[in-house]
Formats: structure tokens, C-alpha cells, sequence
């Protein structure tokens, strides 16, 4: 009895200190929020005690120096190559907030932002520091800008409601309200970032900054649900074009909005994958058809990053993912390559052998733009602003990557358009041009052209959106063979001419597989019905076998008369 | 029903070398290939030659056993420091490449006063080098304290290259036959 | 730890404490219970291979425990041997010997029909180095040499505080897109890397490698890397086409000091 | 009669079937030969010098010879061995010269250690025991040496380059290797034929002269072998500097160490396989009862010897990471990095097997029961040792399942992956071996001595404080740097060999005068503890294969590459799986002809023919 408590206090404990080790979740972060945008804030500035300043400030020179700069004005180490640049503290200008445009952020809001960091830009969340170190760090960057001291400038938060239930009428009142309001003139029609004054914004330092692209939600950089959707778009992002909608639209209507940008994705999370698997379709492909025929095959969406392996490096690429689809035929097979472009760059020319722009030429470039005249009206003549534009002598492009030899075993050429030894077939589409060519690759530095006419494909774009189709002989003279039921490395590279991306400069994709996918696929029957058979004759045996043993051993008990258990053998 | 127990143990014997032998399946696979070779290429440029060389002179020619570069004192073989200079001038109307070529092909030819004759052949085992590489090693000599001039395609006494001119009147009958004469193939020690 | 399935498990060998069952019971609970453990009991899952790896070890175990005694094995095959001979299981015999085949097949099903994933090809993390190589046309011997600008540590502090802050400053220029600002390998580009770059702060990464063999894989990449550690998938771009030697040391000294961790000594060399 | 007319008929039979035979052959073969010119293309068989055809094969044959004649002789760096490769060829030899080395060098130690303690005791099971494992040499000693030839002209045929230069390196030390080969031979047969015929003494001093020798035989052997992982004593051509300092290379004493250690666990499990073989062929329970001891002996030998067999392997690594880090690394994270996970459960699996085998062993005393229960403890620990042994550095695991993971180390598998905690792992599983080892001893006695009850808890104290050390210590090797934990390992099996020695110190105390609760019957185990002997033996014997192919595989880049370059066909180093499939096919090959010696010995035990067939009833009797 004794021992039997013993076990179960034991139990008892071991499972408390489990619990105590692994920690509980902590509360959800909104709660948080909610709860301190609904208290009353007093009116007097929160700038910390000394001791959390101080304390700040060093975590700051660890952690933050870097980009933010040791003035806080984010001119940093690494702000060279950033994009966009790091916070100008002494601006107190913040973008991701709760209180009304133009405000200062509240102490949460620089708390939170440290803490999840800015999706798809250099800063990081901090998951690993304490409570007590993100706040501090958060009073410490609260020294930079004398706003904060001031009284008057104490931040209110807004008020948020509560987020009501979506459903179809509110996305349908949403749509129509984003119509209305304007959104689409930076953000598209469809959300994608491609609305006519989009090529034109610039941020209130001069720099070009795009429009977000609402149907990816995941690189929203205050968060991608829609109650930061809703907070952004009731603040609006400071120093930035976009601006607050809390006094313009009354609350519902804000939600209504926010329930269509959800809806245009419909994921909070990219579904990045690793594979494409090319479907067999019946009927020959047709390229006239466009995009449909692709609509039995499963869509895989890789990440872009920037190309900075090699010289003429883009740290910035302007799209941050391509959705791929395959079909085959008896002969052919095709590749759908899409990704979302603000602006379709058609004057210009492009190649991947074309010189590269010195980084630092570029780099010297960029904050050439005069501020805009008039930054707080990004509306202004739209039309009048992409006139002016000199038509861009850089374009666009897409380019599909794949071995020219099929890999024997793990050696693959480097993903970076090859290597001396293994090369690697580039088709390569200049989007200015009517089809795509075709260039073997031995390394960025070693890409010549080897066209063979065996690629062929169309190209389109549509509300922001390039659709390219790529279509080559399943077999063909200009590389590797297509096999059903095999897999071959494929990548992709994108070139987006308004970002100036060319040759080198340019956003690519690591090594990933396409599929083909046999036409039909081998049935399990078989498989199973021989496992299952082997299991039961050996199971009939085991069990026939100790039947007998048992049996014979019964009988020379029986013979001998003796009262022995059986023996068992284990 | 009873099994003999000579079975029963090869038995076991056998289930369990199997076992160790499927546990070594399961783990990954990977074949560890040698360093790769350097090919010496039809078109290598004469500084590439001088590279090929050096490594050469260090490892496979095995010539850094015995010579020195930049030693003195007491040696028990020629240093090989501004040897060019010495080649070129030594015998009359040799060039230095004559020079080189007849030394390590024909070793006993020139025999340094004060020194021994101990010289290995070259071009035979077990040293072994190709005239291709031999050219390398005089791209690499003439360097020492001259400048190299040879390419693959220049020929000498006892080496015309395929489709060469012919070697140079008043050289020493040929005595070593080229026997690999495919520059492409010749693999070199990196 | 996944504290729910921990105490779920807890709790069923607790029922079984209380219940007295007896050792095939025990033996099987065990069996179950640590699979569900190592399968779904950590937050961070632990990779199917390894799973099958413990789950081989625990069999052995089991099966040793349980033979490991005349009681013990009489203990065991005694129900066994009942649930297969005796007239009153014949029913519940019948199902187990459908039900296991069926189960098998079942699992073959499964098996066949996972979602596709493409092969997958291992590669070596640290592979050897070679012994020298060649930066700037600067021969770097990688077995004798080490960090030219160490020493100043002790000698010169001021000028190895100089040569650290030009380590971050390349770093954060260069590095921070893969490697992260606090290089735990969460950069901006991490999420389209694979193999993922490395992360420095992880005690097991620079800590067990010496500062030479940083400054190879640092100065040559991915494209340096011998075949077996696949180059050809590694984003590490080769440095020495962007940065001088010099850089790429101070980065190597920014490295360990802000993740405060030393370079792997030297083996002493032995005399003879 | 008939048989007798038989034989005449044979005997006219023979000789004229034979003649026929022949006549027939060459009939055919002529038949053979001329059909080619009975062909109607052919010229008639007159004209046949002549023809074209037979001109130009003459001229061809003439141009093969005068070719062969022009050709100088070039010396040949590689043959092939056929269908196999010389690779394998020469590796599969090469092991099984190594085992049977191997089982030659260690049966001596422990039979002449054996027949010591008989002498001292007069115990004449122990003289029984010792000549029962000499018996198993004179057979493995030749079979050594055979394949020992065959290597050697293996080596010769397919390597002869490399041969050569082996040989100018070494040269100065072939003779002496002969010579002792001589004396090896001349010690085995005295001691082997002279069992009972000399003055014990003298036949001791014979034993202790077989093992001299051959330990030297072996450790010259060994030169050779380390020099091609860690060549030293030469220059950077390869030219000779000093053999001495080649011989005393970086890796010599550590594998000479390591390798004395392995052979004598390893004698001891093949030497336990014999008797675990004879047990089971049995008949008398006396014969059962003498090869459950001589089972119990091997055993207990092979394990006293396997204990410190870790330590020795941690020696050769520092040794090896000394002479090369790349090497080392090469070794250790490289390519082989998996070998070592393969290598974790073949040691798991032995120290499991020991431990079961010493827990079977408790079921030949009755009334072991109160030592049962720890069983299940000593388990757990052997469990879990064996998977933080087993958990490997870089995880196989799939692309989704690395990203699950967040990264290519897993967050708390990776803390296990490293040397820390495998030298934390290594150090427990011997201290439990040990524990169970001491267990058993105890089945079935009570200490009498007054501070029994003292004895015991200090015992215990001794053993839980050094492994709570082993452990903290492995803990504390995370949160220091490379160079310190490194060098965190040697306290740690300070202590482990510190509890040992001291708790076998009291204990041998604690139980000098027992009270005897039940008797030891001898040969009263289950089957499968012989089997598990056998399991054992098996696991030793692959070991051995695995550690021969990772010293083999790291020759790949370090041998004397430099110099003698391997350029054959086969210098690539195989992957694990080919490398596992050679080692089990050698292993069993093994098998195969040790199964061949150990009938060879069993039929010593057997009466002679003659014996036999005369008296056919006296042996039942």
C-alpha cells in the first residue's frame, strides 16, 4: 500500500516538475494589447527609471547598434544594404502603432515590435530576451527622440474593438468600400501591390518604398492577422505613404476592409514547399489556352531571395516568392511560373550574361530621389507621375533553371547558374521579347547562350500579376529528359527591371524538385496483400508450433505421469 | 522437432552479421572519392605550366628530395637557384631548355664539379613524369633566375610534341619514345 | 516537452500500478508508452529516424528484461502461450491473428501513399578541411595556422577592439541576411535557405571548430566545400571575392566574442 | 569370388579404358584442329604456309613479339585481383589474418594467467580450462599464418609499388618479424605438447615466452600499419629519415594498447563461444558444468578486458587529432561520422549482451531474487547510455522534419550528439556493467564480517558519488570551452576506475569468509545465455571488421599519399553499407573456419578409432 503511494506521489511529482520545467504558454499577445489600449494611459511621459535606460543601452550596443546606429537614426553598419532602412529613432516617427496617425507609439507598441520583429525585413523578433530586457530597450530607444519628453505628446491609443465574424457580406461591403476609398490605387485591384500610383511612392525620406501586397499576408510587417491588419490600417503606417483611416471610415467599415485583404489570401502562413509535381494531362497542351490548362495541377510556392552569392548582389529582390504549376502531355511538358510585380517592365532588355551595376554605384543611387514634393498626398496624379517616367532600360524576366545532365546520386550543379563541371540548361524569358531562349549555364560568369528553339512559351500580365508559361519536349536535344515518376532539381530566378534587377541582380530560389507524376500511380494492393500474407503464415506458424509443442509435451507428461508445468522455451 | 544446435548457432551466426549488415544500409551512404586531378589541358598558358611545376618538383617528381632552392653550404646536390642562368650559358649554343631536357632525360649528362653523379631517370619509373609534365618542370626551372618561355607544344631533343616542329638540329638523338602523347589525359598530382 | 502526453502516459502507468497487471502487460505498456513519448512527447519532434533508432534500443531492452529470469520468462510466455492454446481465446485469438496482418497492411498503405517529398541527399556538416589553401594568393596553412590577429588580444587590446568592430561591421553588412543579427541563424532569407545557414550561437557549432577552419569555409563557401558536404545546394557565398583577408579574420574574432565562445584549442603535439 | 574376379577384371579394364580414353581425346582434338581447314574458304591443308592468312597471322605473331621484345620492362604499380577487386581481395585477407592474429595473441595471455592461478591454487579445473584453451591455438596458429602468406603475397601481386616502398622503409625490421615468427612458433608447440610434461614452472616460463613474443610480433606488425595512417620519419617525398621515428609513430603505442586490449576481450568471447558451442553439444552435466565455468571464465575476461577498451579508443583519437586535426575531423565528423553511430550499437549491443548473460548467471544460484529486482534499474541505465550513445551528431531527418525542428540540430538531441555526453554515456555503462558484475558475485553470500552493514553503504556511497560526478561533469563540459571539455574526460574515468578498484577493495574484504546461503550450479543455465555467449562473440568479432575498415578508410587521403599516391581503381573509400557487407562476409567467413577449429579440437576429446570400433560397448558403459 505504502509503496503504491509512494509510485504515485512520485508520479504526482515528476509530472509537476515537468510542468514547472517546460513553462506554460504565455497569454496571447493581443489579450495584452487589448487590454492596454482599453485602460486609461496617464498623461505623463513613461521614459523609465535610469537604471532601465541605462540598462537599455547596453542591450542597444549588443543587439541594436548595427543597423539602428549608435544615434538611433539608423544610419548603422549595415544600413547599406538594407531595404527597407532601419528606424530612424530620432524621427519618432514608428509605423506599426495603436495610437492616431502622425502619433508617438506607446510603450507596448515599441515592446511589441521588439518582441516579433518586422516580418520580411532585416529586423528580427527577439524571442530570447526577457520581458524586463525588451522593455528597457524600448525605453532606451525612447532617448533618441526629445518627443517622447514632452508631455503633450504622451500617446493615446486608440480605441479597438473587438474584431466582428466574417463572412461573405462583409468581404463583399469590403471590397466594395476598398474600391471606394482608394486603397487600389496603391494596393491594386486585387491586392497585389500593383495600383497605378504604386511605381511612384516613396517614404518621407525619399526613398522608394512599395505598396504592401495584400494577398501575402505573411510579409505584413506589423503581423499578418487581421487584427493588425485592421490596427494598420486604423493608424496607418508613419512616414510612410499609407495613411490612418480612423477618422475617415467608421469602425465597421474598417473591419469590413480588413475582412477582404484577409480574404485575398486566405493563409495567414506561406504553404512554402520544396516540390512541384507536374500532373499528366490528356489532351496535348495547348499554349494559346493560357493559364487553365493548369488548373488540375497542385500549386507549390517556393521563396525568392536576393542573389547575394555572387558580385552584383540584389539584397533586396522585389518579389518574395513564385508559385510554379507543371502539366505534362505524351510529349511535352509545361511550367506555369507566377509572381506578383507592381509594375510590368517592358522597355528595356534583359539577359542573365548583362553586366551587373557596381553595388556601390547603386547603393550611391538610391537616395538620389528628392523627397517628393508633396509626401503626405500620395494620390497625386498618378497618371502624370508614370509619364514622366523615362521609359526604364531594365525589364523584366523570369528564368527556370534545371540541370543539363540529369544528377547521378546527390551531385547537383551549384544552384547559382551552374558550375564548371556541371552546367546547367537556363529558359530564359526576356519579357519584352515574344519567347523565351535558352542559355547553358557554367557558373554566373560562364552563361552563354544555346537556344535550340526547343523552348517555347508565352507570357502575360494581369493586375499585378506575371503568368509565364514554358513549354519543352519531354525529351528534347537541348538537355535532360523528363522521366515520369522521377525527380529533377529545378530553381528559378525572377528579375524585376522597376528595381533595376539584371544579370547577377536578381531574386532566385535555392535548388527545389519537380515531379512528373506517372500517369498512373502504382496501387498498394499488392504491397499490402503480400505483407499481410507473410504476417499471417508466420503467425500461424509461431501459433501451430507451441499448439504442438504444448500438445507433445502434454503427452509425455500423460506418459511419465509427472505434474511439471509444461516447458516453455522463450 | 528439434533443432541440431551446430544449425541453431550458424544460425544465429548468420541473423546476426545480417543485422550488423542491415544497420550499415540504413545509415547514409557515401562514397569518399580521391582529391581531384588536375588535368593538364592542351592549352595551359606557360604561367600555368610554371604552377604545375612547382607541385610537380614537390610531390610526384620527387626533385625537392635532393635539390634545394636558395641553399648553401655544405650540399649533397646542386641547389637549384638561378639555375636558369647557369643553363643558358654553361654549354655554348645550348639554350637552357636543351639544357634542362637533357639533364632530366639523361641525367649522368652534365655533372656539376664537385658533385656526384646520382640523378634518377625521370621519365621512367618509378618517378615516372610524362614529357608533358617534364616541360612543366622546365617551365618551373627557367623561372629560377630566368623567364620561362616553353609552352606544350615546344619541343626538344628528346620530345616533339604531336604536330610540332621537329626538334631543334644538333640535339641528341631521341631515346626516350613518347608514349603519351595526348596531353589532355595526362593527370597531374595538385 | 509536450506536457500533455507526457501525463497522459504518466497517467496510464499509473492505472496499470494500480490495476497489478502483470508483465506482458507491463512489457507492452512500456513499449507503447515510450514510442508515444519519443514520437509526439517533445515540442521540437524528434526526427523519424531516430525514433526508430531509441524504438530498436527500448525493444532490446524489453525483450532482455523480460527473458532476463526463469520467473520472468515463465511470466511472459505464460499468458502468451495460454491466449494461444486455450479453448476459451480461440475467439479473441482469431481477431488478433486478422487483426495484425491487417494492421501491417494497413501501415504498407499508409506508407505508400505519404505525401511526395523529393530525395533527399545527406551531406557532411563539417567536413575535413584541406590542410592549406590559397586567399588573395596568400597561401593560409589551415593544420598550423590560426588567427593572425588573436594575439593582439593580450598584446594590443586597443587595436584588437579595432579589429573586432570592423568584424561587426562586415558581418553586419554582409551576414546578417542568413545568419541573422543575433546569429542564431534567423535572417531575412533564412526561410528560402536549405541547408539552413549556421547558427553560431548553438554551443556545438563554432565552438568545437578552429578559427582556421572558419576562415576556409568563410573565404572559399559553398563553392569550396568537397563533395560530400554538397556544395552545390550551400548559399554561403565565397567570401574572399568580396571581402580581404583581413575582414574575413576580424569577422572570425567578431564571431566568438559576440557569442562569447573560443576557438577549439590546438592539440598539443606530442614530442617524441 | 565375385569380389576377386572383380578386381582381375579392373585390373584388365582399367589400363585399356584408360588407352581408349585417350584415344579418343586426341581424336577429338585433332578433329578440332583440322576443322578449320576443312572449312571451303580455307586453303587445302598443302598450300597452308602460304596462304595470305597464315602469312599474316605469322607476321602478326612475329610484330606481338617483337613488340614485347622492344618493350621495356615497366615496373607495375597496380594489379588486378579478379571479380572482387584488390581492394576487397586484400581487405577481406587482411581481416581474417587480424582475427585469427588476434585470437592467437590473447588466448595465451589468459591461459597462461589461468594455469598461474591453477598452479597456485592446485586447482585442477583451472590446468583443465588453460589446456582446454591451448588446445584451440596449435589449428588458429597456422591458419594464422596462412593467411598472413596470403597477405603478404597478396600485397606483393596487387600493390607492388606500395609493397616496395613499405619494404625500403622497413626493411630493417622483416628479419627480426621472422625470427620471432620462429620463436612464436617454437613457444606454441612447447607449450601446447609439453602440457604436463615439464615442471610446471618451466611450462609457465614457456607460456610468458609465447606471449612476449607474440605481443612484439604483434607490435612490430603494427608499426607498419600506423605508419600508413600517420606517417612520421620521413621526409615530405617519402624518402627514409629514421626508422625508428616511423616506427614510433604518432598512432603505434595507442593502437599497440587499444589493440593488446581488444584482442584479449576478444580471445575471452571467442574462447566463451567454444564453450558456449560445447555446452550445448553436452551431453553429462558434468560436461555442462565444466563449460558453463569455462563459458562463465571467457566471458568474465572478455568484459574485465572490454571495460577499459574505451578509454583506449579516446587515447588513439587524441593521438590521432594530434598528428592531423583534419584527420581527426575526417574520423570523428566527416565521413565517417556515422560509422562511429553504427560502432555506438554494436558496443551497446555487447554491454547489453554482458549484462544479460551476468543476469541469466544469477539463475544458477538459488535464491537470487533479492538481486533480481536491480535488474530492472541496471536496464534502465544500460538503456538509456546506449541511446544518448547512439543519438548521432548530424540526424537524418527530412526537410519538413528539419523545419519542425527549427534547425538541423535538434534542441535537446543535440546536446546528446556530442562528445560530452557520449563520454558521460560510455563511463556509466561501464560503471552499471560493473554493478552487475558485482551482483552476481554476490548471489547467493552474505557478508560476515562485523561491518558489513558499513562496508555496503560506503560501497554504495563510492558508487553513487562517482556517478553523480560523471554526470556532473558531462553537464559542466557544456558550458565550458572546447579545450577544457576535452580535457574533462580523463577525471571522469579517473573516477570510474577509482570506484571500481575501490568498491572490488572492500568488497573483496566484505566477502572474504561468506556466509554460503546457496551453492553455485554450475551448469545450470538456460540455453540462451550460450547462445547469448555466441551473440557476443559474433558482435566482438564484427567490431573488430567495422574498427579495421575506419582505419583502412582513413588511409584514403593521409597514408603516404603524398608519396606512394594511390591511383588504382580502387582508391576510392566505399560507402558504409559496401564496407558493412565485406565485414559480414568476413565475419562469417570467420565463423565458417573457427567453427573448423573448434571441431578440430572437439575431436581430441574423442576416443580413437581403433578404441572405438574394438570396444563399442565399453563407451556407453
Amino acid at each position: 500500500m505504502t509503496s503504491r503511494l509512494i509510485g504515485l506521489s512520485a508520479l504526482g511529482y515528476l509530472a509537476v516538475v515537468i510542468a514547472v520545467l517546460c513553462g506554460a504558454p504565455s497569454g496571447p499577445m493581443e489579450a495584452q494589447l487589448r487590454a492596454l489600449a482599453l485602460s486609461d494611459v496617464e498623461a505623463q511621459p513613461d521614459l523609465g527609471t535610469e537604471a532601465q535606460r541605462e540598462s537599455g543601452k547596453v542591450l542597444y550596443a549588443k543587439y541594436c547598434v548595427q543597423c539602428h546606429g549608435e544615434k538611433g537614426d539608423g544610419a548603422g553598419d549595415a544600413t547599406l544594404h538594407l531595404l527597407p532602412r532601419p528606424r530612424d529613432f530620432t524621427t519618432g516617427k514608428f509605423k506599426i502603432r495603436t495610437t492616431p496617425s502622425g502619433a508617438l507609439p506607446t510603450h507596448q507598441d515599441l515592446v511589441n515590435i521588439i518582441r516579433r520583429g518586422m516580418p520580411y525585413t532585416s529586423m528580427p523578433a527577439w524571442p530570447n530576451l526577457s520581458d524586463q530586457d525588451v522593455s528597457n530597450l524600448a525605453y532606451y530607444t525612447k532617448t533618441f527622440s526629445p518627443d517622447f519628453s514632452v508631455a503633450e505628446s504622451v500617446p493615446k491609443p486608440l480605441e479597438f474593438p473587438a474584431a466582428p465574424a466574417s463572412t461573405s457580406e462583409t468581404i463583399a461591403l469590403g471590397k466594395k468600400l476598398y474600391e471606394e476609398n482608394g486603397c487600389l490605387k496603391c494596393h491594386g485591384a486585387l491586392g497585389r501591390g500593383d495600383g497605378p500610383s504604386a511605381s511612384t511612392l516613396l517614404d518621407d525620406l525619399g526613398y522608394p518604398i512599395r505598396a504592401a501586397d495584400l494577398t501575402q499576408p505573411w510579409t505584413f510587417r506589423g503581423g499578418p492577422t487581421r487584427q493588425d491588419i485592421f490596427r494598420t490600417m486604423t493608424t496607418g503606417l508613419n512616414g510612410t505613404p499609407m495613411p490612418s483611416f480612423a477618422d475617415a471610415l467608421p469602425a465597421e467599415q474598417r473591419w469590413a476592409i480588413t475582412d477582404f485583404i484577409a480574404s485575398l489570401s486566405g493563409s495567414e502562413v506561406p504553404a512554402y514547399t520544396n516540390l512541384v509535381v507536374a500532373k499528366h494531362a490528356l489532351d496535348p497542351i495547348d499554349l494559346a489556352k493560357g493559364a487553365e490548362v493548369f488548373a488540375s495541377a497542385p500549386v507549390a510556392r517556393f521563396p525568392i531571395v536576393g542573389q547575394i552569392m555572387e558580385p552584383g548582389r540584389q539584397f533586396n529582390p522585389a518579389a518574395t516568392s513564385v508559385t510554379v504549376q507543371a502539366i505534362y502531355d505524351a510529349e511535352s511538358i509545361a511550367l506555369l511560373v507566377r509572381w506578383h510585380d507592381s509594375r510590368a517592365d517592358r522597355t528595356g532588355k534583359a539577359d542573365p550574361t548583362l553586366p551587373v551595376p557596381l553595388e556601390e554605384e547603386v547603393e550611391a543611387a538610391k537616395p538620389a530621389a528628392a523627397p517628393a514634393a508633396d509626401p503626405a498626398d500620395p494620390f497625386a496624379d498618378p497618371a502624370g507621375a508614370a509619364a514622366e517616367a523615362p521609359p526604364s532600360e531594365f525589364n523584366d524576366a523570369v528564368a527556370i533553371q534545371i540541370p543539363t545532365q540529369a544528377p547521378t546520386g546527390a551531385r547537383k550543379p551549384y544552384f547559382i547558374f551552374g558550375d564548371a563541371q556541371n552546367s546547367v540548361d537556363l529558359w530564359f524569358f526576356d519579357l519584352a521579347r515574344p519567347d523565351p531562349l535558352q542559355f547553358t549555364g557554367r557558373g554566373s560568369a560562364d552563361v552563354v547562350p544555346n537556344d535550340t528553339g526547343d523552348v517555347t512559351g508565352v507570357a502575360s500580365y494581369d493586375q499585378g500579376e506575371w503568368s509565364v508559361i514554358f513549354k519543352r519536349p519531354l525529351r528534347a536535344s537541348s538537355g535532360v529528359a523528363f522521366v515520369p515518376g522521377g525527380f529533377l532539381p529545378v530553381a528559378f530566378s525572377v528579375w524585376d527591371g522597376f528595381s533595376r534587377e539584371r544579370g547577377n541582380s536578381r531574386g532566385l530560389t535555392a535548388w527545389y524538385s519537380v515531379y512528373v507524376e506517372p500517369e498512373v500511380v502504382p496501387s498498394a494492393v499488392g504491397p499490402m496483400v503480400r505483407t499481410a500474407l507473410f504476417l499471417l503464415v508466420i503467425e500461424l506458424a509461431v501459433i501451430g508450433w507451441v499448439r504442438w509443442s504444448r500438445r507433445s509435451a502434454a503427452e509425455r507428461q500423460g506418459r511419465e505421469g509427472g505434474s511439471h508445468p509444461a516447458a516453455t522455451r522463450a | 522437432m528439434t533443432i541440431p544446435h551446430s544449425v541453431r548457432i550458424a544460425g544465429l551466426v548468420l541473423v546476426t552479421t545480417a543485422f550488423y549488415g542491415y544497420v550499415g544500409q540504413l545509415v547514409p551512404q557515401r562514397e569518399v572519392q580521391p582529391p581531384t586531378e588536375t588535368v593538364l589541358r592542351a592549352d595551359m598558358t606557360t604561367a600555368d605550366m610554371v604552377k604545375v611545376g612547382g607541385e610537380l618538383m614537390v610531390g610526384k617528381g620527387l626533385c625537392m628530395t635532393c635539390h634545394t632552392i636558395g641553399k648553401s653550404g655544405a650540399l649533397r646536390f646542386p641547389d637549384l637557384e638561378g639555375v636558369a642562368t647557369r643553363a643558358s650559358t654553361r654549354i655554348p649554343g645550348m639554350s637552357e631548355i636543351e639544357y634542362f631536357a637533357k639533364s632530366l632525360y639523361a641525367p649522368d649528362s652534365f655533372i656539376v664539379a664537385g658533385f656526384n653523379p646520382g640523378m634518377p631517370v625521370i621519365n621512367k619509373p618509378p618517378i615516372g613524369l610524362t614529357d608533358q609534365e617534364i616541360l612543366c618542370v622546365i617551365a618551373f626551372l627557367q623561372t629560377l633566375g630566368g623567364t620561362p618561355t616553353v609552352t606544350l607544344q615546344t619541343s626538344h631533343a628528346y620530345y616533339t610534341p604531336p604536330g610540332g616542329a621537329p626538334a631543334a638540329p644538333g640535339g641528341a638523338p631521341t631515346n626516350a619514345t613518347p608514349t603519351n602523347t595526348t596531353p589532355a589525359q595526362a593527370p597531374v598530382t595538385r | 516537452m509536450n506536457i500533455p502526453v507526457v501525463l497522459a502516459v504518466a497517467a496510464v502507468f499509473t492505472f496499470l500500478r494500480f490495476r497489478r497487471a502483470n508483465l506482458l502487460v507491463w512489457a507492452g505498456a512500456w513499449w507503447v508508452g515510450l514510442y508515444v513519448i519519443f514520437r509526439f512527447g517533445f515540442s521540437a519532434p524528434i526526427p523519424a529516424s531516430v525514433v526508430s533508432l531509441y524504438m530498436g534500443i527500448v525493444s532490446i531492452a524489453i525483450l532482455a528484461y523480460v527473458s532476463s529470469s526463469e520467473q520472468r520468462r515463465e511470466e511472459i510466455s505464460g499468458p502468451l502461450i495460454r491466449f494461444m492454446t486455450d479453448k476459451r481465446y480461440t475467439a479473441l485469438l482469431g481477431a488478433t491473428v486478422v487483426a495484425i496482418p491487417a494492421l501491417a497492411a494497413a501501415n504498407v498503405y499508409v506508407q505508400m501513399n505519404v505525401p511526395l517529398e523529393p530525395p533527399l541527399f545527406p551531406r557532411t556538416v563539417h567536413p575535413a578541411s584541406p590542410t592549406e589553401i590559397t586567399v588573395h594568393d596568400k597561401k593560409i596553412d589551415l593544420d598550423a595556422g590560426e588567427n593572425p590577429f588573436l594575439e593582439l588580444a593580450v598584446s594590443h587590446p586597443e587595436e584588437f577592439r579595432k579589429h573586432v568592430e570592423n568584424g561587426r561591421r562586415v558581418y553586419y553588412q554582409n551576414c546578417v541576411f542568413c545568419h541573422g543579427d543575433n546569429m542564431t541563424a534567423n535572417g531575412m532569407f533564412v526561410h528560402g535557405l536549405d541547408p539552413i545557414p549556421t547558427n553560431f550561437a548553438d554551443q556545438g557549432a563554432i565552438s568545437i571548430l578552429r578559427d582556421t577552419y572558419l576562415f576556409w569555409r568563410i573565404s572559399k563557401g559553398g563553392p569550396g566545400l568537397p563533395e560530400e558536404a554538397a556544395p552545390w545546394d550551400t548559399a554561403m557565398p565565397a567570401w574572399e571575392k568580396f571581402l580581404t583577408e583581413e575582414e574575413i579574420w576580424d569577422t572570425i574574432l567578431f564571431l566568438y566574442e559576440f557569442t562569447g565562445q573560443k576557438p577549439r584549442a590546438r592539440e598539443e603535439v606530442h614530442t617524441q | 569370388m565375385n569380389g576377386l574376379s572383380n578386381r582381375k577384371l579392373l585390373f584388365v579394364l582399367g589400363p585399356v579404358t584408360g588407352l581408349v580414353m585417350f584415344g579418343a581425346v586426341l581424336v577429338i582434338a585433332t578433329f578440332l584442329t583440322n576443322r578449320e581447314y576443312t572449312q571451303p574458304y580455307r586453303a587445302p591443308a598443302a598450300v597452308v604456309d602460304t596462304t595470305p592468312r597464315a602469312a599474316g597471322l605469322e607476321a602478326e605473331r612475329t610484330a606481338a613479339e617483337a613488340t614485347a621484345r622492344a618493350t621495356p620492362y615497366v615496373e607495375a604499380e597496380y594489379r588486378a585481383f579478379p571479380v572482387v577487386g584488390s581492394r576487397v581481395a586484400i581487405w577481406a585477407v587482411a581481416q581474417l589474418h587480424l582475427l585469427f592474429a588476434a585470437f592467437v595473441l590473447a588466448v595465451p595471455i589468459f591461459a597462461v594467467l589461468i594455469e598461474a592461478i591453477g598452479y597456485k591454487t592446485g586447482d585442477k579445473r583451472y590446468d583443465r580450462l588453460a589446456y582446454e584453451f591451448t588446445k584451440l591455438l596449435s589449428v588458429s596458429f597456422s591458419l594464422t599464418a596462412t593467411f598472413g602468406a596470403a597477405l603478404t603475397f597478396m600485397l606483393i601481386i596487387l600493390y607492388p609499388k606500395f609493397t616496395n616502398y613499405m619494404m625500403s622503409v622497413f626493411s630493417p625490421t622483416f628479419l627480426p618479424y621472422v625470427g620471432l615468427f620462429f620463436a612464436e612458433a617454437f613457444f606454441l608447440y612447447t607449450y601446447y605438447y609439453g602440457w604436463g610434461k615439464f615442471h610446471p614452472l618451466v611450462h609457465l616460463a614457456l607460456g610468458i615466452g609465447l606471449n612476449i613474443v607474440g605481443t612484439a610480433i604483434m607490435f612490430i606488425a603494427n608499426a607498419w600499419l600506423t605508419f600508413m595512417m600517420s606517417p612520421n620519419g620521413i621526409s615530405d617525398a617519402g624518402a627514409l629519415i629514421s626508422v625508428w621515428e616511423a616506427i614510433y609513430n604518432f598512432t603505434w603505442m595507442p593502437i599497440n594498447v587499444h589493440r593488446v586490449i581488444a584482442n584479449v576481450a576478444f580471445g575471452g568471447s571467442v574462447a566463451a563461444a567454444y564453450a558456449a558451442f560445447k555446452f550445448l553439444q553436452a551431453t553429462t552435466d558434468e560436461e555442462r558444468a565444466h563449460y558453463d565455468w569455462m563459458g562463465y571464465i571467457g566471458n568474465f575476461v572478455a568484459i574485465i578486458a572490454f571495460l577499459p577498451l574505451p578509454f583506449a579508443g579516446y587515447w588513439l583519437a587524441k593521438e590521432i587529432y594530434a598528428y592531423s586535426q583534419t584527420l581527426g575531423l575526417t574520423m570523428m565528423g566527416g565521413a565517417f561520422s556515422w560509422l562511429f553511430i553504427i560502432q555506438a550499437v554494436l558496443i551497446g549491443n555487447l554491454f547489453l549482451g554482458a549484462n544479460y548473460y551476468l543476469w541469466l548467471g544469477m539463475g544458477r544460484v538459488k535464491g537470487a531474487q533479492p538481486v533480481q529486482k536491480f535488474v530492472k534499474y541496471l536496464l534502465i541505465a544500460i538503456a538509456i547510455c546506449f541511446m544518448v550513445w547512439a543519438t548521432p551528431r548530424s540526424i537524418i531527418a527530412t526537410v519538413a522534419e528539419i523545419r519542425s525542428m527549427g534547425g538541423s540540430s535538434h534542441p535537446i538531441l543535440g546536446f546528446l550528439g556530442v562528445m560530452s555526453a557520449k563520454n558521460t554515456a560510455v563511463n556509466i555503462l561501464i560503471l552499471t556493467t560493473y554493478m552487475s558484475f558485482l551482483l552476481y558475485r554476490r548471489t547467493g553470500k552474505t557478508a560476515t564480517v562485523a561491518w558489513a552493514k558499513t562496508g555496503h553503504t560506503a560501497q554504495l556511497l563510492i558508487f553513487a558519488s562517482a556517478a553523480i560526478f560523471v554526470i556532473f561533469l558531462g553537464v559542466y563540459g557544456y558550458f565550458v570551452e572546447a579545450s577544457v571539455r576535452i580535457g574533462l574526460s580523463v577525471p571522469q574515468v579517473s573516477a570510474v576506475l577509482f570506484a571500481m578498484v575501490a568498491i572490488t577493495a572492500i568488497d573483496y574484504f566484505l566477502y572474504r569468509r561468506p556466509k554460503m546461503t546457496a551453492d553455485v550450479r554450475w551448469g545450470h543455465m538456460p540455453a540462451i545465455s550460450q547462445y547469448v555467449l555466441i551473440f557476443i562473440a559474433v558482435t566482438f568479432t564484427w567490431l573488430m571488421g567495422l574498427m579495421g575498415y575506419v582505419r583502412s578508410g582513413l588511409r584514403q587521403h593521409w597514408h603516404v599519399y603524398g608519396v606512394i599516391r594511390d591511383t588504382s581503381p580502387d582508391a576510392f573509400t566505399p560507402t558504409l553499407g559496401f564496407a558493412t557487407q565485406v565485414v559480414s562476409v568476413t565475419v562469417l567467413a570467420f565463423f565458417l573456419l573457427i567453427g573448423f577449429v573448434f571441431w578440430l579440437a572437439s575431436l581430441h576429446d574423442l576416443p580413437d578409432f581403433d578404441q572405438r570400433s574394438s570396444h563399442p560397448h565399453e563407451r556407453s558403459s
